[in-house]
C-alpha cells in the first residue's frame, strides 16, 4: 500500500437542504498510485466533481457536510489546518477546470496568474517568477510565451486558455493534478492535444492525474485505472484494460455502447441508456441503477457492495459469481464484430 | 390671558420709549480700533448709491460712506429724523415761493481718492442720478428744472438751468419747476450722495465709488462680504452729520444663515447681524444673553394688500371682513411674539410723523386694536354675498411672509372663502404682485419709509398715479384709486410748504380715511431686533441709518 | 461520443415537481415566500392604512383642524389650560413657542409653528407624500416604458431622436433640472393645452418627479427591447409573417412589464425622497397642503425649540422607504435576479 | 481611436448644448423672470422698463439673447448677474469650486473606505446575523433624506450636544478654506462630509455585497482557492478586484454629478458656499445668467464624468477594452 500517494476511504459528502440531508456522495473509496493516471467516469451529477473538490477541501457551502478520510501521503487531509492545507494546494494537489474561460480570473494576465502562484508557494521574485512562467507557457506548446504571459484569458483561445491553466497547475510541480473535465470544454482537435500534453506531464514530473471526464473515448485513450461513478458511489473500478474489456457492471456497459465505434459503419443511431439518473435526494431502494437497468432482478432491492472479480470491482449483484453472459455479447458489440 | 396680554403690551410700550433695551452704562469708554465683523444671510445687489434702494441693507452702510449737501442728523431716537447741514456748510437758503434752494458747499472736504468735493461734483451728481436711471428720479428729482427732459432722455441729460454752480462765491443752487416741501429729504437720502464728476455714467454694480465720510469700501463680492476701511481723506466737519467712526475695519460676511449668526455671536465670532434672529432661538437668547439684545420700534407696516379691482376684494364689505377677522396677535406671534411688533390698523407706522391711532377693525373700536370681532366679520361677509369666492394669497418664499400668508390663507377659509396659498420667490414677489396683470388678489409686504413723512407711504402707494396697469412698477399693488383722496394728498402736500403742522393733520386725516376703505390688511409695525455681541457697545439706533456703524466702538 | 442523458441535477433539491405556472405566477409564488418582503407590504399597508385614517383622526382624536392656523387658543391638558402658542415670559419675553408633545389625544406630538397638530398632519402630509410617489412612479413607469419600447423596436431617426433626448435630461443633474422645472412651473402653474395645472396642485410635484426619472428606466428599457428585437425568436416570428403588433404584445411586452414591475418599488422610494426634497426647499407639495418633507421644512424653524416637528415626519420617510426598498429586493429576487438597478441620487 | 474621440466631444458638446437651451428656455418662460422690473429699481416708471429692456437686450428675438448670453458666459467670460449687478459670473463659479471639491473629496474618501469595507466585511460574514445587521443598516442610509440627516446631525453636534466633550470641537456652520486655516477646514466639514458620505456607503456597500457575492459563485474563485492563496488575497485580489470595475465606474459618476452640483442639499444644510448652494440661490433669485453657468458648469462634470468612465471602465476591465 505504500505506493498509493492519495488514499479515500468512505468519503461521505451532504447538503444539508429544507428535506433534510442529502448525501451526494455516499461512501467513496479508492486509492492512486504514484505516477498513475486515474480516470473517474460518470455523467454529470454523479459525484465526480464533488469527489475532486472534496480532495482539494474546496466544498465552501456551510450547509456542506463531509465525512471521511483522505490520505494524501499519509496524511489525512480533512484534520488538517486551514493553513496546512493551504500549503498543501496547488503546491502539492493541484486542479484544472473545465471551463478555462471562467476559471481563470478574468482581471488579470494569465502570466501575472502563474507567477502568483509561484510566488505564493516558492516566495520566489517578481523577474524569477516571471521567467519561470513564460518557460511554463512555453513548454505547454504556447507560441510566443512572452507574449502570452502578458495576455487576458478572453484574449487567448480555449486551447491556449486550458494550456495556460495547466501551466498554472504544475507550475509548482504538484504531486497530484486534479483535472476536472479538462478537455470537454473544446475542440476535438484541441482536445487530443491537451490529452497529450497531460500524458507527457505524467511522463517528465511523474505526477499522478485524477482525470474526471464523462467522457469514455478520453478514457479510452490516456487511463490507467477507471472509476466508474453512478449517482454519488463508485461502481465499478478497475484497470483501463480489464474494465474496458470486460466491463462488470451494466452501467458502464452502457457507458460504452455509447461509444461510436473506432470503426466500420457507424449506426444510424447511438444506443443509449433510457431514463435519467435519479437525484441525489430521490434515490430508489437498493441499487440506484435498478430503474434504468435492463438486468434488474429481485435482489437489486438491495444495495450491491462492491465485488471483487478478478483486478476489477463493481458494485453489481450480477459481478458477485464472476463475469456473465452479457459481457462477451457486450465485448463484441463493441468491436463490431 | 388677554388682559395679561394687554398688560404686556403697555409695558412693553414704555420700554421702547427708551430705544434700547441694551444698557450702555456710562462708564463705558469710548474705545478706538479693531475690527466690527456684521453678517448677512445674502447680499443685495449694487452697491452704488445712486441705485440702490435697499433702505434697510444698504442705506445704513451709505450713510457712513458718502455724504450730501444733507443729511439727517446722526443721534439716536427722534432727534435722528432732523436734517442737518453735510458737505453744505450750512442750511440752504429757500426762496420764499419754495423753487429756489440755494447751498454753500463746504470746502476742503475731500474724497477718498484725494480729490477735493467741488460745485462741479455737485451738479454731475444730479445728473448722473438720470443717467444711471435712479428708481425715484422720475419721482423725486424730476422737481429739478430739466428733470423731465433727463427722464426721457437720460443719455444726453442735462441740468444746466436746474443745478447751477456759483464758482465765485462756492455756491450751488437748485430750480424747482414747483415748490416741495420734501425736497430736503431726496437730497438727505443716500440718492443725494455727491460722487466726482467722473464717476462713470451707469451702474457702478460691485465697484464702490470714492467715499467722502469716515469709511470707505475696499471690496465687494455679493458671494462672500464686504470689507471697509478707514478713508484715509476724512477729517470731521459736522460732529451731527458725520461724527468719525471708532472701529478701523467693518467686515461684512454674506451668506451666513441666522442661525449660524446667533450661535456666531454668541460665541463672540460675530458682533452684529442684519437678520432677525430664527423664531426659535429667541427665548434661547431672551434668556442667555438678554444684554446683547436691542429693539426698537421701526417706521414700516407689515400689512397684507387686497386688489380693489377683482373679485372678492373689489367688494368693500369683503375687505372689511377680512379686516376684522384678522387676528393681529396671531400674526405677532408668527413673527416672534408681543414684544417684537405693535398691532396697527392703519397705513402709517406706530410713532411715524402722521400716525393717530385708529382701530375701527377691533373688538371695541378705538385707538388700538384690542382683538378680532368674527362676528362682524361674518355679518359682513354675509353682505357681501361673496361666499365661496376662490382666493390665492400670493406670498414670496422669505422671512415670516409665507408663515403669515399660510395664517391669512386659514382666516379666509374661516370666512367661508375658498382660500389658497401660492408661494413664489421672494425675489420676484415685489415686482410680480405689483403688475395688474397677474392677477394677485392678496400679497404681504413689509412697507418701509425712505425718510419721515408721511408722504412716503400715502401717495407712493395710493395714489392714482402710482397705479400702473400691466406694469412691473406699479407700487400701488392694490390698485387704489380715489378721486378725492388724491386731491386731499395733493392738499396736504402743498400745506406742508406753508404750515407743517395742518399738513401732518391732515396726512392723519387721509390715513385714517384710506383706512376706512380697507385696501390692506394692516398687522403691525414691526420692531427691528438687533443681537449684537458683548463687546459692542454704544448701540445706536437712528431711525434713518439704524444702527450707526460709525457710533459703535467695540471693547 | 458523449453522454446522452442531459438532465442537470440540482444538488440543493430544491423546485422539484413544479408544475408549469405563468412565469409571474411563478415570480408572485417566490415573493410570497420572502418573508422580509411580505413583512415590509405588510407595513406598508399599515402605513397607507394610516395615511388614509388621517380625517377620522383629526376628526375624533385629534379634534382639531389641521389646515387651520390656530395661533392664539388653549387646550386642556389634564384639567389644566394650556396655550397652543405660548410666549415666553422668561428673560426679555421673547419668541413664541409651539406647545410641545402631549402624548394624548390633542397635540400627541405637539404643534408646528401656526399651531396645528403635528400628528394629524403627518397623517395627511404621509397621503400626498404616497399619492406623490405613487402616481409620479406610475408616470414614470408608464412613460419610461412607452418611450424605451418604442425606441428599441421602432429603432432608425424615432430612436435617435427619444435617445438624443434622454441622454440630455439623463446629463442634466436630477435636481438642478427637479428644482428648474419646480420653480418655473410653481410660479406660474403648468398649461398642456386646454388644461391648467395650476400652482398649487399635486399634478406638479408629480409630474416633475414623473418625468425626471424617466431616462433612468427608459434607457434599460431600451436596451431591453433592442437585444429582443433582435433575438431569434423574434427573428423567427418575423419571418413567420407575424404581424407586429402581435409581437410586441406577445413577445416584448411581458419583458418590459416585468421590467417595470422590478423597478416599481424603487422608483416609489425615489419617488418619495425627491418629494420631500423639493418640498424642503419649499418647491415641491405647496403649502397649506402638507407632505412629510414640507412637515420637515415647518419643522427647520422650530429645530431648537421643538425638534420632534420636524424629526418625526423624517422617520416616517425612512421607514416607508425602508419597506420599499426591501420589498424592492424581494421583486427583484423574484422577478429578475439578475437584473442591474442602480439609479442615481444625491 | 481618433474617430472615437471626435464622436464623444461632438456628443459631449451636443448634450451640453441641448441642456443649455432647455435651461434658457425654461427660464425665460416664466413670468416675472424678466430681470428688467428688478434692474430697474422699485418705483421705475415703465417708460424706464422699456429702457432697461432695451439695453439688456430683453426685448431682442430668444435665439438672439441666447446667443449673447453663450457669447458672453463662454468668449468673452465677462457675464454679470442680473441680481447682484456687476457680479461676474464665472469667477463666482470658480470662486465655490473648490468649497465643492473639499466637501465632495473628503466624503467620497468616507463613502469608499466605509463602502469598500462595509461590503467586504458583510460578504465575510455573508448569510450571518453580522451581514444582515451591515446590510440592514447600508438601507437605512439609503433610504434617508440627506437634507433631513443633516438637520439632525446639526441638531446634535450645534444645539443638543454642543456643550458635552462629544462635539464640543464643531465649530458653527459654513465654510473656512484650507489655506485659512486648515484644522478649521478639517473640522467644519467633518459633519458634512459624513452626512454626505451616508447614502454613498449604503449604497456602495450594497453594490459590493452584491458583486462580491457574485464573484463567489464564479469559477475563478475556485481556482485561486485550488491555487492555494489565502482566503484574504482571494478577497482582495481577485473577486475585489473585478468589482472594483463596476465600484469605480459608478464611483466616476456619482462624483461627477456631485461636483457638478449635486451636493446641493448638503451644502444648504450645512450653509456651504459651493456650487449646489451657488445654484440654489441662482435659482431662487431667477438670476439667469448665474443659472446658465452653474447649470453649463454641472453638465460639463457630468458629461465629463460619462466620458471619463468609460475611458478608465476600458482601462480597468482588458474585457471592455478589446470589445471596442
Amino acid at each position: 500500500m505504500s505506493d498509493n500517494i492519495l488514499e479515500i476511504r468512505d468519503l461521505t459528502v451532504a447538503f444539508r437542504t429544507e428535506q433534510g440531508p442529502v448525501e451526494i456522495l455516499q461512501g467513496v473509496s479508492f486509492d492512486v498510485k504514484a505516477g498513475e493516471i486515474v480516470s473517474v467516469v460518470g455523467e454529470s451529477g454523479s459525484g465526480k466533481s464533488v469527489t475532486s473538490l472534496a480532495i482539494m477541501r474546496l466544498i465552501t457551502d456551510p450547509n456542506a457536510m463531509i465525512s471521511g478520510t483522505i490520505r494524501y501521503k499519509g496524511r489525512n487531509l480533512p484534520g488538517l489546518s486551514a493553513r496546512e492545507m493551504r500549503k498543501l494546494r496547488g503546491r502539492e494537489i493541484a486542479m484544472i477546470f473545465q471551463d478555462p474561460m471562467t476559471a481563470l480570473t478574468p482581471v488579470h494576465t494569465i502570466g501575472w496568474q502563474i507567477a502568483e502562484q509561484l510566488r505564493i508557494h516558492f516566495g520566489v521574485g517578481a523577474k524569477a517568477a516571471r521567467t519561470r512562467s513564460v518557460e511554463l507557457l512555453g513548454k505547454m506548446g504556447i507560441p510566443d510565451p512572452e507574449r502570452a504571459y502578458g495576455c487576458f484569458p478572453h484574449q487567448l483561445s480555449g486551447g491556449m486558455r486550458q494550456r495556460a491553466m495547466i501551466a498554472m497547475a504544475i507550475s509548482c510541480d504538484p504531486a497530484i493534478l486534479i483535472a476536472d473535465e479538462p478537455t470537454t470544454a473544446l475542440d476535438v482537435t484541441v482536445q487530443a492535444q491537451i490529452l497529450d500534453l497531460l500524458q507527457d506531464l505524467r511522463r517528465e514530473y511523474g505526477s499522478s492525474i485524477i482525470l474526471i471526464t464523462h467522457d469514455m473515448g478520453v478514457v479510452s485513450t490516456i487511463a490507467d485505472r477507471v472509476l466508474v461513478m453512478y449517482s454519488g458511489r463508485i461502481i465499478e473500478n478497475g484497470a483501463k484494460s480489464d474494465l474496458l474489456d470486460k466491463p462488470q457492471h451494466p452501467y458502464t456497459l452502457g457507458l460504452m455502447r455509447s461509444i461510436p465505434p473506432m470503426t466500420g459503419e457507424r449506426p444510424h443511431r447511438l444506443p443509449s441508456i433510457s431514463g435519467s439518473p435519479p437525484l441525489p435526494g430521490n434515490r430508489p431502494e437498493g441499487c440506484s441503477f435498478r430503474p434504468r437497468c435492463e438486468f434488474s432482478f429481485s435482489k437489486c432491492n438491495a444495495a450491491p457492495p462492491l465485488f471483487r472479480c478478478n483486478e476489477q470491482f463493481a458494485a453489481c449483484f450480477l459481478a458477485e459469481n464472476g463475469s456473465h453472459q452479457w459481457q462477451r455479447n457486450s465485448a463484441q458489440e463493441r468491436t463490431g464484430e | 390671558m388677554l388682559h395679561h396680554n394687554i398688560f404686556r403690551a403697555t409695558a412693553m410700550a414704555l420700554l421702547l420709549t427708551s430705544a434700547t433695551v441694551g444698557i450702555a452704562r456710562a462708564e463705558d469708554k469710548p474705545k478706538i480700533g479693531g475690527t466690527l465683523r456684521l453678517a448677512a444671510a445674502s447680499a443685495a445687489g449694487t452697491i452704488d448709491p445712486h441705485i440702490s434702494y435697499e433702505t434697510g441693507f444698504y442705506w445704513p452702510i451709505f450713510y457712513v460712506l458718502n455724504d450730501g449737501l444733507v443729511t439727517f442728523r446722526k443721534a439716536a431716537g427722534q432727534p435722528s429724523n432732523d436734517i442737518v447741514p453735510d458737505l453744505a456748510s450750512e442750511m440752504p437758503k429757500i426762496s420764499s415761493d419754495g423753487k429756489t434752494y440755494t447751498f454753500k458747499l463746504r470746502k476742503g472736504v475731500k474724497f477718498s481718492n484725494g480729490q477735493e468735493v467741488t460745485l462741479r461734483d455737485v451738479v454731475a451728481t444730479f445728473e448722473r442720478l438720470f443717467k444711471v436711471g435712479n428708481p425715484n428720479s422720475n419721482l423725486w428729482y424730476n422737481v429739478i428744472k430739466g428733470g423731465d427732459k433727463c427722464v426721457e432722455s437720460p443719455a444726453t441729460c442735462s441740468l444746466a438751468e436746474g443745478v447751477v454752480a456759483n464758482e465765485a462765491d462756492g455756491t450751488v443752487t437748485f430750480n424747482l419747476t414747483q415748490p416741495d416741501a420734501e425736497f430736503l429729504y431726496k437730497l438727505a437720502v443716500p440718492f443725494g450722495s455727491i460722487l466726482p464728476a467722473d464717476t462713470q455714467a451707469s451702474d457702478l454694480g460691485t465697484t464702490p465709488s470714492a467715499a467722502t465720510g469716515p469709511y470707505m469700501i475696499t471690496s465687494y463680492d455679493p458671494q462672500r462680504g464686504m470689507e471697509l476701511k478707514r478713508n484715509p481723506e476724512f477729517k470731521v466737519w459736522n460732529e451731527d452729520a458725520q461724527p468719525d467712526g471708532y472701529v478701523d475695519e467693518i467686515k461684512y460676511s454674506f451668506g451666513v444663515q441666522p442661525a449660524d449668526a446667533v450661535t456666531a455671536i454668541q460665541n463672540d465670532q460675530l458682533d452684529w447681524m442684519w437678520d432677525s434672529p430664527p423664531a426659535d432661538r429667541l427665548k434661547e437668547i431672551s434668556t442667555k444673553s438678554a444684554g446683547q439684545i436691542h429693539i426698537n420700534p421701526s417706521f414700516a407696516t407689515y400689512a397684507a394688500e387686497m386688489n380693489t379691482n377683482i373679485a372678492p376684494f373689489n367688494n368693500k364689505d369683503v375687505r372689511q371682513a377680512l379686516n376684522f377677522a384678522v387676528n393681529r396677535r396671531a400674526a405677532i406671534n408668527i413673527f416672534g411674539g408681543p414684544r417684537l411688533a405693535e398691532a396697527n390698523c392703519q397705513i402709517l407706522p406706530v410713532d411715524f410723523p402722521g400716525h393717530k391711532g385708529y382701530c375701527p377693525y377691533s373688538k371695541n373700536p378705538g385707538e388700538k386694536w384690542a382683538g378680532p370681532d368674527m362676528e362682524k366679520a361674518r355679518a359682513l361677509m354675509e353682505r357681501s354675498g361673496q361666499t365661496g369666492q376662490k382666493v390665492t394669497v400670493t406670498v414670496g418664499d422669505a422671512g415670516f411672509d409665507s408663515r403669515i400668508g399660510t395664517y391669512l390663507v386659514s382666516v379666509l377659509n374661516d370666512l367661508g372663502l375658498h382660500a389658497t396659498l401660492k408661494v413664489i420667490s421672494s425675489n420676484i414677489q415685489w415686482t410680480y404682485a405689483q403688475n395688474s396683470k397677474n392677477n394677485v388678489q392678496i400679497t404681504v409686504n413689509t412697507l418701509w419709509q425712505d425718510y419721515p413723512a408721511p408722504s412716503t407711504f400715502l401717495p407712493v402707494l395710493f395714489s392714482c398715479g402710482a397705479f400702473h396697469p400691466g406694469s412691473d412698477a406699479s407700487p400701488n399693488i392694490s390698485g387704489y384709486c380715489n378721486k378725492s383722496i388724491d386731491a386731499k394728498m395733493e392738499q396736504a402736500m402743498k400745506a406742508a410748504l406753508t404750515d407743517p403742522a395742518a399738513s401732518i393733520e391732515k396726512w392723519s386725516a387721509i390715513d385714517h380715511e384710506i383706512t376706512d376703505d380697507a385696501p390692506w390688511v394692516s398687522l403691525y409695525s414691526p420692531n427691528l431686533l438687533y443681537f449684537v455681541s458683548k463687546r459692542l457697545k454704544n448701540f445706536t439706533y437712528s431711525h434713518q441709518a439704524r444702527m450707526i456703524f460709525s457710533k459703535v466702538w467695540l471693547d | 461520443m458523449t453522454i446522452v442523458s442531459n438532465t442537470s441535477a440540482a444538488p440543493a433539491g430544491k423546485d422539484k415537481r413544479n408544475k408549469p405556472k405563468g412565469p409571474w405566477r411563478t415570480a408572485l409564488s417566490r415573493l410570497l415566500r420572502d418573508k422580509l418582503a411580505v413583512a415590509s407590504f405588510l407595513f406598508l399597508a399599515s402605513i397607507i392604512l394610516s395615511t388614509a385614517s388621517a380625517t377620522y383622526y383629526a376628526d375624533h382624536i385629534s379634534q382639531t383642524d389641521p389646515f387651520q392656523s390656530n395661533l392664539d387658543g388653549h387646550i386642556e391638558i389634564s384639567g389644566e389650560p394650556a396655550e397652543i402658542m405660548a410666549a415666553d415670559s422668561e428673560g426679555l419675553g421673547l419668541g413664541v413657542t409651539p406647545i410641545g408633545p402631549t402624548w394624548t389625544g390633542q397635540y400627541l406630538l405637539g404643534a408646528d409653528a401656526q399651531g396645528r397638530d403635528v400628528a394629524a398632519r403627518l397623517l395627511y402630509g404621509g397621503q400626498n407624500s404616497l399619492i406623490v410617489a405613487f402616481s409620479s412612479t406610475a408616470l414614470c413607469l408608464l412613460l419610461a416604458g412607452v418611450v424605451g419600447t418604442v425606441s428599441g423596436f421602432l429603432g432608425g431617426i424615432v430612436d435617435t431622436i427619444l435617445s438624443r433626448l434622454l441622454d440630455i435630461i439623463w446629463a442634466f443633474p436630477i435636481y438642478l433640472l427637479a428644482i428648474s422645472l419646480s420653480i418655473v412651473l410653481i410660479s406660474k402653474g403648468l398649461q398642456i393645452g386646454p388644461f391648467h395645472i395650476p400652482s398649487n396642485s399635486l399634478l406638479l410635484p408629480i409630474t416633475i418627479i414623473g418625468v425626471v426619472y424617466v431616462p433612468y428606466v427608459a434607457r434599460p428599457i431600451r436596451g431591453q427591447v433592442l437585444t429582443l428585437a433582435k433575438s431569434d425568436f423574434v427573428l423567427a416570428s418575423v419571418c413567420l409573417g407575424m404581424p407586429t403588433a402581435r409581437i410586441l404584445v406577445r413577445d416584448i411586452l411581458p419583458n418590459v412589464v416585468t421590467t417595470l414591475i422590478v423597478f416599481a418599488p424603487i422608483m416609489m422610494s425615489l419617488s418619495i425622497l425627491t418629494e420631500s426634497s423639493l418640498s424642503f426647499l419649499s418647491i415641491g407639495v405647496q403649502p397649506p397642503a402638507a407632505s412629510w418633507g414640507t412637515i420637515i421644512q415647518d419643522g427647520q424653524g422650530l429645530l431648537y425649540t421643538r425638534p420632534l416637528v420636524a424629526i418625526a415626519p423624517g422617520l416616517a420617510i425612512i421607514i416607508t422607504v425602508l419597506c420599499l426598498n426591501f420589498l424592492g429586493d424581494g421583486v427583484k429576487e423574484a422577478f429578475d435576479p439578475k437584473a442591474k438597478l442602480r439609479v442615481g441620487k444625491d | 481611436m481618433l474617430l472615437a474621440v471626435v464622436r464623444r466631444a461632438f456628443d459631449m458638446v451636443f448634450v451640453m448644448f441641448g441642456i443649455s437651451v432647455i435651461a434658457f428656455l425654461i427660464f425665460f418662460a416664466t413670468p416675472g423672470s424678466d430681470p428688467s422690473a428688478r434692474i430697474a429699481g422699485r418705483n421705475a416708471t415703465p417708460e424706464m422698463l422699456a429702457q432697461v429692456r432695451a439695453s439688456f437686450g430683453f426685448d431682442r428675438p430668444l435665439y438672439v439673447q441666447y446667443g449673447r448670453l453663450m457669447q458672453r458666459l463662454f468668449i468673452a467670460r465677462d457675464l454679470t448677474s442680473f441680481v447682484n449687478r456687476g457680479q461676474k459670473v464665472v469667477p463666482a463659479v470658480l470662486q465655490a469650486t473648490p468649497v465643492t471639491l473639499s466637501l465632495v473629496f473628503g466624503a467620497a474618501v468616507i463613502w469608499l473606505t466605509a463602502g469598500i469595507g462595509l461590503g467586504i466585511v458583510a460578504t465575510i460574514f455573508r448569510g450571518t446575523v453580522i451581514d444582515k445587521g451591515l446590510m440592514l443598516l447600508a438601507l437605512c442610509g439609503v433610504s434617508m433624506p440627506v437634507f433631513w440627516f443633516g438637520s439632525v446631525m446639526n441638531l446634535i453636534t450645534q444645539s443638543r450636544f454642543h456643550d458635552t466633550w462629544l462635539f464640543s470641537w464643531v465649530p458653527g456652520l459654513g465654510y473656512t478654506s484650507f489655506f485659512e486655516s486648515p484644522s478649521l477646514w478639517f473640522k467644519t466639514l467633518v459633519v458634512p462630509w459624513f452626512t454626505l458620505s451616508v447614502l454613498f456607503i449604503g449604497l456602495y456597500a450594497r453594490v459590493l455585497r452584491a458583486s462580491l457575492s457574485e464573484n463567489y459563485q464564479e469559477d475563478y474563485v475556485r481556482t485561486a482557492r485550488a491555487k492555494g492563496l489565502s482566503e484574504s488575497r482571494i478577497m482582495l485580489r481577485h473577486a475585489l478586484r473585478t468589482s472594483l470595475i463596476t465600484l469605480l465606474s459608478m464611483f466616476g459618476l456619482d462624483f461627477g454629478a456631485l461636483v457638478g452640483g449635486g451636493a446641493i442639499l448638503t451644502e444648504v444644510v450645512f450653509n456651504l458656499p459651493g456650487i449646489g448652494r451657488l445654484t440654489y440661490q441662482a435659482l431662487q433669485n431667477l438670476d439667469l445668467p448665474f443659472i446658465m453657468a452653474t447649470v453649463m458648469y454641472s453638465t460639463f462634470f457630468v458629461v465629463l464624468a460619462n466620458a471619463l468612465v468609460d475611458v478608465a471602465h476600458a482601462w480597468l476591465d482588458p474585457r471592455v477594452r478589446d470589445a471596442r
